[in-house]
């Protein structure tokens, strides 16, 4: 579905990413792991056009989008949940999950997708007419994930969902992206901290130190402490 | 982030325009320069282009008559923007360094021009109407003996409605409630320091100022004072603003306020109404309102002056400047033929000084003590007019009287 | 020493040179009264640019700075016949006293654009002031006829009196930037949470900007009284506003000599475009917009562009002769 | 007494026009954090226009204000795709668009002069006449501007709430990489919103040229009182500048009455610092 190759990007100067591959099948939940600052969040910015890559390529269900604007990457089905959130905050629930249901190809599926995000969130339908300045984080943390699914996707990038969070929120988070993968059978790329949460959902792994992958594992073949040594 | 590499050859091309304009500058040797520090941009930009087509003209006809002394003139101008004393001064020294013959100007005033042409020795002939220009001839004659003022200074203006203004009831058989006067006034020379020899001549008539308002510029709303007014009911309004918007936006909710209504009461405004574009904004507004103008078409010759200036530039001339900028012109003029030469400063200027030159504005006579027209019926008179049916009559003084003042509309 | 030696110092001291000597050389008036304004707006340009471009201050009301030291210097001098010696610096410490304890103290609590919106109303508010206290201040008529430096001074005069000025005030500047303060302000501009973190406490650091900044621009306003005579409200008009953020940008905010080169092409080139006749403004226009468009660093990024090119050619020379 | 109310209805009509002034400032702020420091000529391009087709081919009032409209969106977005748009994707845009604006705003402002010449224009009134209500008098054209003031802030709050452009006007307004993350094209809403913004000032222009009439020149005036008027309101909040322009007409109106006009600037001044220290996002902003 995904397949990423020889992936170069930079922040001014400085280069983040050198030659990542990595490729991402349907219906499969792949994690990313890897220390702070060593590219993971750049590489799902780069995959959903936010920053665009300097050189290599990004093909999604066969298409080449690498430099493709991000509106264009979002039509063509790819949702990406940031870990910042970007919440329009002095919007409502409601509003915020319906702008998720922006791009063309989402709009007939409106009615549909906002019952499911309320099915996994029922919290969500409850405070659907509270502006979002005024959630809770693990709250905002759903909203965020509900205006993805709004936005009919096929593959969802989520950056460290559990962030800030409380343990108890932590879980029902988890929970949700566990529920959309069975439910929808969404194919995933989750980036995350809480190695030992996302390894227990994930099919395959892959690890990223100094902007390159480092290594890609079986989800079954590999243990968090083997993970978090390689951190070092 | 690569910086895109900036288009070198761009930037050559704006300093080669530069200087380009810079060189075009050069001119040639025998013509006599006429310098003209004008308002070219900024808010007086219509009186500017008034008094440039006015120089022009000057400039054309006498260069058509063979030139001045056989030499051919030419106009320089230097752009004073919104009379900023800085662009003032720039222009200034700009000219002097182009070796201009004479500074002709309608205004380009804001109290420094004076100052500034003070400090060398050609001729200087300007129409600011002002004492911030006249009163430095005045305290040093001697360096500034070179600066004319070829119109009354601004407190003429106070000094004529104190003297005038009750008449002009008395002409309309009207008699004059009570002893009180509003006076609203714009925080600028030309009109505070008339707005005050008014204030202290009527106060030693015996009369009260009920309301005494100072503006800024870009008076939108009228409203509070008018309300103030109403309050008073004042038995004059006088008004000294030179801008003929605020001026225009004044009138015309005046008349909303107490056309109906009714004030008992005069209402005079200095000058402003000679701006053409007062009349087209207040429109039926301005119907009997009273006004005066310190210079006016009213000298020989302006008619012809006036055919010969739509035949050049097929349009009427627009304002009060496209006339009297013609006579600093011609006083300057008759001067230099007078002395047989152009550089001969002190010569031309003493001419001047002796001019008696009746012009398009009336009979030119430098005051000895500071070198400005004389104010008078005989020397440049201050005309009063009424607007009846959207045209300026002339209703004073006496000698060029041609209708008769009549009651303004709001008075019931 | 001699090592730093290089093109680039025996490009300042000529340039040195030719302005000390500029008036021998035959500069007409018209010339030493555009170097005269040169001097000065470059110095109100450079303590402008030092608080945005250095202290990230974005202030629009230092004109108003530059009136209000202009009209002290002016009242004192005229008034009370107090020697321009003493007027200049009382008309800087009282601007940096009145601007910095009635907008410096509230304008720096807030941020970006407030702080840029504030300033301005507060420049705006000035000619009001002014009308209301038109028995000191001539109201819309100014101040005329201040006292010059000394009796009689002529152009040359007030020529090198502000070129020394010029000096002192950009020495100052320099200085500052090159400060443990003024390293804290590029600190700030550049990563506050940094510069957090390094202890500079950024209401202080800016409120000493801010009180040197206008310090300095009151001075200037001083100086401008004295050495052309007149200040009125039209100084606080549109046009000086708008042509000396032109200078900052113009030249390159954030640089040392940046509003300089800024204030060089302004007051050099506005008034040759004078010549332009009613066309000066709208060139003007055209011509910071072109700037900005394809030289967003202002004109000291093309300087640098030059500056590598020489050093290349000098480079390359030793190579291959 | 009666002073007093017909200061309050001079301020009512003072603080509809400041609203005017301040309505397309706040749009462009609020969607692409530009200050449009050309605002005040942009008002004076769409006047002008307006006062071509109406005295130079006799259109009638609403076609040519229709026009002009239409004029007035295409110039903007044109304005934002060749110029707005590069200097935006520059590191230091917030300063360079200020000062391109004032580049352009001084450009503008002389191509204006040079093609209608410095004498001051006026557009006809709305409406002649007057209502008069006891001693009350309030001219049909400044009801008329009060209402169309008002329709036009209703009309852009319906716009901005339900339509999908409106929507994600705002969405860009309030998260740039959010709006991209849910699909939003940012550059083309940028330049829709230069389109209205434009429109609305263009709009504003013909009203603010009935009572202030035109010249080349007048559009800083307005800038700089609309400049405070989003300011005191909250910046991009459009129900706040409406408030603050209200507020500053009435206060304006009353500080005239009772201690003079020229007092009303520096009124303002410590309203303004004493406003923006109790609450430094505006009267009504969501941020500060």
């Amino acid at each position: 579905m995904l397949a990423i190759k020889d992936l170069d990007s930079y922040y001014a100067d400085l280069q983040v990413l050198r030659g990542v591959s990595l490729h991402v099948e349907e219906g499969e939940v792949i994690a990313l792991f890897g220390p702070n600052g060593h590219g993971k969040s750049t590489l799902l910015k780069a995959i959903c056009g936010l920053q665009p890559p300097k050189r290599g390529s990004i093909q999604f269900k066969g298409e080449e989008i690498a430099g493709l604007p991000a509106h264009q990457i979002v039509e063509r089905g790819l949702a990406y949940i940031p870990e910042e959130r970007h919440l329009f905050t002095d919007m409502t629930v409601l509003e915020n999950l319906y702008l998720g249901a922006y791009p063309r190809h989402a709009r007939s599926a409106v009615k549909r997708n906002l019952e499911y995000v309320f099915h996994i969130f029922p919290r969500l339908a409850e405070r659907r007419n509270q502006l979002c300045s005024t959630l809770s984080g693990g709250e905002a943390r759903m909203v965020a994930i509900g205006r993805g699914l709004m936005s009919e996707t096929s593959l969802l990038m989520v950056d460290e969902p559990s962030i800030g969070l409380s343990p108890g929120m932590k879980l029902a988070v988890f929970d949700a992206i566990r529920q959309i993968h069975q439910e929808r059978n969404m194919t995933i790329l989750i980036v995350e901290q809480e190695i030992q949460h996302a390894l227990e959902m994930s099919n395959r792994i892959y690890l990223m130190k100094k902007g390159q992958i480092a290594f890609e594992r079986k989800g079954e073949e590999i243990q968090v402490e083997e993970i978090e040594k390689a951190y070092f | 982030m690569i910086p895109r590499k900036p288009p070198v050859w761009l930037f050559i091309a704006i300093l080669i325009s530069l200087s380009l304009t810079l060189s075009a500058c050069g001119g040639g040797k025998a013509e006599i320069k006429v310098g003209a520090p004008l308002p070219l941009t900024g808010p007086y930009a219509s009186d500017g282009e008034q008094m440039l087509k006015a120089l022009q003209m000057a400039v054309d006809e006498q260069n058509a008559k063979g030139g001045l002394l056989g030499r051919q003139l030419k106009l320089v101008t230097g752009d004073v923007g919104a009379l900023e004393a800085e662009k003032i001064k720039a222009v200034g020294e700009r000219l002097i360094g182009e070796k201009v013959g004479v500074v002709i100007t309608g205004y380009a005033d804001s109290g420094v021009d004076a100052r500034v042409f003070g400090e060398y020795d050609m001729p200087f002939l300007h129409a600011d109407a002002m004492t911030l220009d006249t009163e430095v001839v005045a305290q040093d004659p001697v360096k500034y003996g070179n600066v004319f003022q070829y119109c009354p200074s601004e407190v003429s203006y106070g000094i004529d409605a104190a003297a005038n203004l009750f008449e002009m009831g008395k002409k309309m058989g009207w008699k004059e409630p009570n002893q009180k006067i509003a006076i609203i006034k714009v925080d600028y020379s030309y009109n505070i320091l008339a707005a005050d020899k008014f204030a202290e001549l009527v106060k030693a008539q015996g009369y009260e100022i009920v309301v005494d308002e100072v503006t800024q510029f870009g008076v939108v709303e009228w409203g509070p004072i008018l309300s103030k007014i109403d309050q008073a009911q004042p038995a004059y309004v006088t008004f000294w603003n030179l801008d003929p918007t605020d001026a225009a936006r004044f009138m015309v909710q005046f008349s909303e306020k107490f056309g109906e209504k009714g004030l008992n009461a005069l209402v005079f405004m200095q000058f402003t109404p000679s701006i053409p574009e007062f009349l087209e904004l207040a429109g039926s507004a301005a119907e009997g309102l009273l006004w005066t103008a310190s210079i006016n078409p009213v000298g020989a010759g302006v008619e012809d002056y006036k055919q010969r200036w739509i035949a050049k530039y097929n349009e009427e001339p627009k304002s009060i400047y496209a006339y009297v900028t013609r006579d600093g012109f011609d006083i300057w003029v008759t001067a230099v033929e007078k002395a047989g030469c152009v550089d001969c400063y002190d010569k031309v200027i003493e001419n001047i000084r002796n001019t008696t030159f009746a012009g398009l504005a009336g009979v030119h006579v430098f005051t000895t003590t500071d070198q400005q027209s004389k104010y008078g019926a005989d020397f440049i008179p201050t005309i009063w007019y009424q607007i009846w049916d959207g045209k300026n009559l002339i209703v004073g003084p006496t000698k060029y009287q041609k209708e008769q003042p009549k009651l303004p509309p709001w008075i019931k | 020493m001699l090592k730093n030696f290089n093109w680039k110092s025996a490009l300042y001291i000529l340039v040195i040179a030719f302005i000390l000597l500029y008036p021998w050389l035959g500069a007409s008036s018209y010339n030493k009264h555009l170097f005269i304004l040169f001097f000065i707006w470059s110095i109100v340009a450079a303590n402008w640019n030092l608080m945005m471009g250095y202290a990230g201050i974005n202030s629009l009301g230092n004109i108003g700075f530059m009136a209000i030291g202009g009209y002290t210097a002016g009242i004192l001098a005229k008034s009370f016949g107090i020697p321009p010696l003493l007027t200049v610096p009382i008309a800087g410490l009282v601007t940096s006293l009145v601007v910095t304890l009635a907008l410096g103290l509230p304008a720096l609590r807030l941020s970006g654009i407030y702080i840029a919106l504030l300033t301005l109303i507060f420049a705006d508010t000035l000619p009001s002031l002014l009308t209301q206290t038109r028995e000191i201040t001539g109201g819309a008529m100014g101040l005329h006829e201040i006292p010059p430096f000394y009796p009689g001074m002529d152009k040359t005069g007030a020529y090198y009196i502000c070129f020394v000025f010029f000096l002192i005030v950009l020495g100052i500047i320099y200085r500052v930037i090159h400060s443990p303060t003024g390293m804290a302000f590029v600190a700030l501009r550049d990563s506050e949470n940094f510069a957090y973190c390094l202890g500079v406490n950024k209401f202080r650091e800016r409120l000493k900007v801010f009180a040197l900044s206008s310090l300095l621009t009151g001075a200037a306003g001083g100086m401008y009284v004295h050495a052309l005579g007149d200040i009125s409200p039209t100084t606080l008009g549109i046009e000086p506003f708008l042509l000396t953020i032109a200078m900052i940008e113009l030249g390159g905010v954030g640089t040392f000599f940046g509003p300089i080169l800024g204030a060089a092409v302004i007051v050099f080139g506005n008034e040759f475009l004078r010549l332009a006749g009613t066309l000066r403004l709208t060139l003007l226009g055209a011509l910071i917009c072109t700037i900005i468009l394809f030289y967003p660093g202002g004109v000291i990024q093309l300087f640098h562009s030059l500056e590598h090119q020489i050093e290349r050619l000098l480079k390359r020379k030793p190579s291959t002769s | 007494m009666e002073n007093f109310v017909n200061a309050l209805v001079s301020g009512l009509i003072s603080g509809s026009l400041y609203a005017a002034m301040a309505l397309g400032l706040t749009i462009i702020y609020g969607v692409s954090r530009v200050f449009n420091f050309g605002h005040g000529v942009i008002a004076v391009i769409g006047a002008y226009f307006t006062w071509y087709l109406l005295s130079n081919f006799g259109v009638p009032f609403l076609l040519a204000t229709l026009l002009s409209m239409a004029f007035m969106a295409l110039f903007g977005w044109l304005l934002y795709r060749f110029t707005i748009n590069p200097l935006l994707k520059k590191p230091n845009w917030e300063f360079s668009t200020v000062l391109f604006m004032l580049g352009a705003g001084i450009l503008l402002e002389n191509v204006v002069l040079q093609i209608f010449g410095p004498r001051v224009k006026s557009i006809p009134l709305l409406a002649e006449g007057a209502l008069k209500v006891a001693f009350i008098q309030i001219n049909w054209h400044e009801i008329l501007l009060i209402v169309i003031v008002l329709v036009a802030i209703l009309a852009l709050s319906l716009f901005f709430k339900y339509t999908r452009t409106g929507q994600a006007m705002r969405a860009v307004a309030q998260s740039v990489p959010g709006a991209q993350v849910v699909g939003i094209n940012i550059e083309q809403i940028f330049g829709m919103t230069f389109a209205l913004a434009f429109v609305v000032t263009g709009f504003s222009g013909i009203l603010l040229g009935t009572k202030y009439y035109l010249n080349p020149h007048i559009g800083w005036e307005w800038m700089v009182k609309g400049f405070v008027i989003v300011t005191f309101g909250g910046l991009g909040s459009t129900s706040g500048a409406v408030v603050a322009a209200l507020i500053l007409g009435l206060v304006e109106a009353v500080a005239t009455l009772y201690l003079g006009a020229i007092w009303v600037w520096p009124i303002w001044f410590v309203l303004f610092l004493i406003v923006l220290l109790l609450r430094p996002q505006g009267i009504l902003g969501g941020r500060a």
